[in-house]
């Protein structure tokens, strides 16, 4: 056989809850129970008043940039329910918002985060999150190395880290997709391609069919997911986690979506896609969706849906006036986090708020001998 | 001749090179449809079609090593980094192969490229948006280093830039985008890399500055005692600088203040003061000063302000500078 | 179907001449003609003359750190067989010198490369050759851009890039992969796959079945060839080549062979891998193999050996000769290759050969003007 | 007590703190089985295990960001990037994450690596494996920055640098590590971070260096004329580095030249130079001197002694600046 086939590979779609309300029974019953389902829905209808509110706040000039989370929900709540909080680990980019509130991170810290405040990224202790990650395609190497972390002492933690269809380009992604693999870390990698990475379409990032496929030349098994369909991303998730934890090692899972809204409050989508191509993803939105879905089955109508977006309004008020209610860093906060232990020299510059010497006391520079005739 | 911003200037540079020269691509994230998330490249790409203004996959090692590439191969590759921040993935092309070719090779194969970089704080941005690595890269042999101030040396630097055969990594100060507009020739001219601008003449002190610093220290100026006369010096290129410039104008004033935005230590300001103290040791009527960022990472925006040389921080060291 | 099937690929094993001299017939004939056999045979030979030789001359402390290629010669030499010397280009890690020196690198120049002169850097006009690259894994994004150089201006040029199984696993390898891909560039990507990365393993670098399934993850053709079967290698990279140069895009090959030597000269293989495993692939080592194809062709005989083993050792002992006899370099030479146009600066260090200012001549600074009263 | 090479101390520091604390890990390209290529690591993994003594694909920015997340979750790494050059491609997670998180998250999460590195020329290696990239890392906030130069400062500074709460970058001087033994307390001691060490006390000039060229400025001195006290000083950490000795120093000697491998324009040089000027301005009798490598690409081997600050530049400075 001089030509003969060494190896096969294949990578599945799922979904369960389809947009037009269709539910597969055989993936999906008792998946989430129905109390479960409401709640998800809940907290998927605040998470998404705090993302309209915030996008406000920029507009008014009370916040920086913002990167709206808009029609990605379903992918972040899925992934968060099949972690445990408080055990598993997220590692988040930017774009799922919703899911590090259900693991624990108050609301207000992702708004002093755009609001440049450090603060919100110091993470409560007991709460395994990670802050935002800028720089992009970055922090799956940390994820890597925090699910290494649990495996060598046998923690039995499982770690989830979230990064977009832009990021896979990275060789960072890579070297994370290679380390965890040779490994065999407990990690879940998240993919939410929501077709764009600012104004470059998917056809132009990769050349690749899917992006669940780049999981196969990392021997890992790898997954793609209808991502605005909670129940389908919790399915597949939840298969991978639970391989994970097992000492199955990592996982690639593709959650298929779309930015409904601008890349950030920086840009203007208009510049580079199509009305066209958004309507069509607007009736897809998955909180639509799973409204539909809890409707369906009896366990929401408009009664509760008014209460809910009343009391998602409250809660998000709430959050803006605690966000915007701490007062400004002092400057000295510039000088305290550089080190454990600040050098001289930071705590010259902090006392003195200067740089260079002149005016500077030299007793702060602590010279054990002064030459006098200078 | 136009009234324009830096935004505006470059735009025109890059153009009329682009006309003029097919051997020059650009390539990066969003360049394209988009023109960049500064709009910078605004319209290129429908001019000039997708061949020569390429939108790539979001991977700055890649932009860099496949500019290496196209260099090699005889393009004129303009990669844009988004942010300076994100040149961190792109060091390892752009400091070991970029400018290491044409020594590497006794000069059989070299690298013109020109990559373009936003850079500097005061905007408001996120994290890693407002960084200032000048010094990293003046470190770094085989590289030259420039950050205009003005739209008027920015069309000059960057046409020089271009045509420059060797690699140089072009700072644009994102805090003077859109701040100001200047006249700016329609014709093109260049700027000489490694010559400063006596942007104002004096006797007393010398100030040594680069990047959007300028305007601090413009406003520090104002804010001064009319009797003590300041010599402004926009040095315009990191590397090479034009030490000669520093010196004369030391020798007559006998002082200096250097103000940049980076981190004092090792930052490019201790090499300036390095070299006045070796060329002008007995002219000296004070120890030069450095006005600088913090020894601290740059903060986020809250405290951007707090971290940055700004005017007042500038004027007492000038002050103190003068009564020493 | 909830679960649907949404990619499948497969990746292939060549090998038309085996260890033990089968040739299969089908894929093989009128590959290579009978002439071009003996000489790449012939080439083969001199090139691992050369390498024993580049061996000796370090251990007797007239050359540095020095990478043995022996045994990698067919995956070289098959690959440079496969492109057109003086239009194509190959860009080399630093385990292919055969392929170079048959598209045009005098053979000396390898060693004044590991002699520590640049000078065996300074590819000759019309050689379509990027030099050794030190950084493992780095090179080729420039072979990737060197590509798309010729497909933007429409030249008909097709790039091979070298690089090791290691070499896979950096970012720059993903980066490349994907832009070559992306932009559909003429090229192919020879992974030398000699199953050790200095002392670690295939198995430690990778999870992957094949080196070849990589491939899948930028949607572009992934073969597995044997690389010590010079007929199976020209086959599957010429077919990539044409691919190439008919606008089909990049393709990976994985080139299965074996690192005969240590790793480098700084190396002792025996503290990390076992001689069984040594001697296994010892056996299969491509000289031999095609030696054997070439007696069963009655192409060649002992006699020719003999003369072919005293012409090698000539040309190798003129090229050591050419190599030892080149002048020291000048220590200006340090200083002329910097830029195309030396700042002043550098100037006044070559003049002067010192950094700082006291005793270099003040004029040299080129001062306009001098104050006097200082 | 033993007598050791550096390669040996600071293998005897690396066992030593694995044996007392158990989340220390080791991971590396080639440190297991082979023991790292310059040995350094020898017989670890052995002792310790493959979970403690790590190797790690082929791939730097991996090890670095793998490493940030092994701290991160509570772990001390200590990582090995094989030679200078290649932490070109871990520059971004070391400078932009390892360098961060502390200030990012106002102390939430830290990261205690240590990245061990060799570094420097002189060896007859091939390229990127002798460069000197501290004043890189110097500049940027959040990084320490050390490089023993002997046996004993290898050991104290390794254990010093493992059991701080933030990432230390420990470059090793591959000249020196195995070029001499020195007595070597088997027992654990620390060098506290920041200090120098004064190698040789003078009045009349003081020389500052750190790594491997402290043995070219012993030989300079050695070849100096029996009248001029020189006092030496090894910087040892280059961030925070000891201004203060330095000062002290130069308050009573009036002089100064500095050495160092890596290029001169904007190494670390430039930054001990101004610093001197700042604080010792009025005790100044001559420039400070800077002997470096030049602004020059690190040769190929057959030169590199021409570029590396050797004992004969070192003593005409040193001359010079007397004379001055
Ligand atoms: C290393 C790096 N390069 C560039 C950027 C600028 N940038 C911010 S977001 C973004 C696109 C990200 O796309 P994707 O990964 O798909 O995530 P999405 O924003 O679509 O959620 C870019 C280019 C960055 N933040 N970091
Ligand atoms: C970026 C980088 N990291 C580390 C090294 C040190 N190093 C030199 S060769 C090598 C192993 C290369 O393995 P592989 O790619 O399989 O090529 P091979 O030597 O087996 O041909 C390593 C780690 C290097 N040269 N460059
Ligand atoms: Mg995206
Ligand atoms: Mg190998």
């Amino acid at each position: 056989m001089p030509r003969r086939t060494v190896y096969e590979a294949k990578v599945e779609f799922v979904q369960i809850l389809d947009e037009d309300g269709g539910f597969d029974e055989k993936l999906g019953k008792d998946l989430i129970s129905d109390e479960q389902v409401v709640a998800l829905y809940e907290h998927m209808v605040t998470c998404r008043e705090l993302d309209e509110i915030a996008f406000k706040l920029q507009r008014s000039g009370r916040m920086g940039t913002f990167p709206q989370n808009k029609g990605q929900e379903a992918a972040a709540i899925g992934t968060a329910h099949a972690l445990i909080k408080g055990t598993d680990w997220l590692v988040p980019c930017y774009r799922e918002n919703a899911a590090l509130f259900m693991h624990g991170l108050p609301m207000h810290y992702i708004l002093l985060h755009w609001m440049g405040d450090e603060r919100g990224n110091e993470i409560p202790p007991g709460v395994n999150i990670t802050p935002l990650c800028i720089p992009i395609g970055t922090h799956m190497l940390h994820a890597a190395g925090i699910a290494y972390a649990s495996k060598l002492r046998n923690e039995g933690r499982v770690v989830a880290t979230f990064f977009g269809d832009g990021a896979t380009s990275e060789g960072d992604f890579h070297e994370a997709m290679n380390f965890a693999s040779v490994f065999q870390a407990p990690i879940v990698f998240l993919c939410q391609n929501n077709q764009w990475a600012i104004s470059v379409p998917r056809e132009s990032q990769t050349a690749s069919e899917t992006f669940a496929q780049k999981a196969i030349a990392y021997g890992m098994p790898g997954t793609q997911v209808d991502g605005n369909d909670l129940f389908g991303v919790y399915k597949v998730v939840k298969e991978a986690v639970d391989r994970a934890r097992d000492g199955g090692g990592p996982s690639l899972i593709e959650a298929v979506t779309y930015r409904l809204g601008d890349h950030t409050t920086a840009d203007d989508a208009r510049r580079y896609r199509d009305q066209a191509e958004l309507d069509a993803w607007l009736a897809k939105d998955p909180l639509i969706r799973l409204r539909k879905y809890l409707e369906t089955n009896d366990l929401w109508d408009d009664q509760m849906q008014t209460e809910l977006d009343e009391k998602a309004k409250v809660i998000v008020r709430e959050v803006v006036k605690t966000a915007e209610g701490i007062e400004s860093p002092a400057t000295e906060d510039l000088f305290n986090y550089t080190f454990a232990n600040l050098p001289d020299g930071i705590i010259t510059q902090r006392d003195t708020l200067r740089t260079a010497s002149i005016g500077q006391n030299p007793a702060q520079i602590g010279l054990r001998t002064q030459r006098q005739n200078a | 001749m136009a009234n324009l911003t830096l935004v505006q200037s470059i735009n025109l540079a890059l153009a009329q090179e682009m006309e003029a020269d097919d051997s020059i691509v650009l390539l990066g994230e969003d360049i394209g449809i988009n023109g960049g998330v500064f709009r910078v490249t605004d319209g290129l790409q429908k001019r000039f079609g997708n061949d020569r203004v390429i939108d790539t996959p979001l991977a700055e090692s890649g932009i860099m090593g496949f500019s290496v590439g196209l260099a090699m191969a005889g393009m004129k590759p303009i990669p844009e980094i988004q942010f300076e921040g994100f040149l961190g993935p792109a060091y390892d092309q752009l400091v070991n192969h970029a400018a290491r070719f044409r020594t590497r090779t006794r000069g059989a194969l070299t690298v013109p490229l020109t990559v373009r970089v936003p850079v500097g704080g005061g905007i408001h941005a996120p994290e890693l948006h407002s960084d200032s690595p000048e010094a990293i890269y003046a470190h770094h042999p085989g590289l030259k280093v420039v950050m205009p101030a003005t739209p008027y040396d920015a069309k000059g630097l960057l046409i020089s830039a271009i045509r420059d055969p060797d690699p140089v990594v072009f700072f644009e100060p994102k805090r003077v985008y859109r701040s100001f507009r200047e006249e700016v020739p329609e014709d093109e001219y260049t700027i000489e890399i490694g010559k400063a601008k006596v942007v104002s003449e004096g006797t007393d002190l010398t100030v040594v500055t680069w990047g959007a610093s300028l305007f601090q220290c413009l406003e520090a100026l104002d804010e001064l005692p009319e009797d003590i006369s300041v010599e402004l010096i926009d040095l315009r290129s990191i590397y090479p600088f034009d030490a000669e410039a520093i010196i004369e104008s030391v020798r007559k004033t006998g002082r200096c203040v250097v103000v940049h935005e980076a981190p004092l230590t090792a930052g490019f300001g201790a090499e300036i003061s390095s070299q006045i103290q070796e060329h002008c040791f007995l002219y000296l009527e004070a120890p030069v000063q450095r006005v600088a960022g913090f020894d601290t990472v740059m903060p986020y925006y809250k405290l951007e302000l707090d971290y940055l040389p700004e005017a007042p921080r500038i004027k007492s060291a000038i002050e103190e500078c003068m009564a020493y």
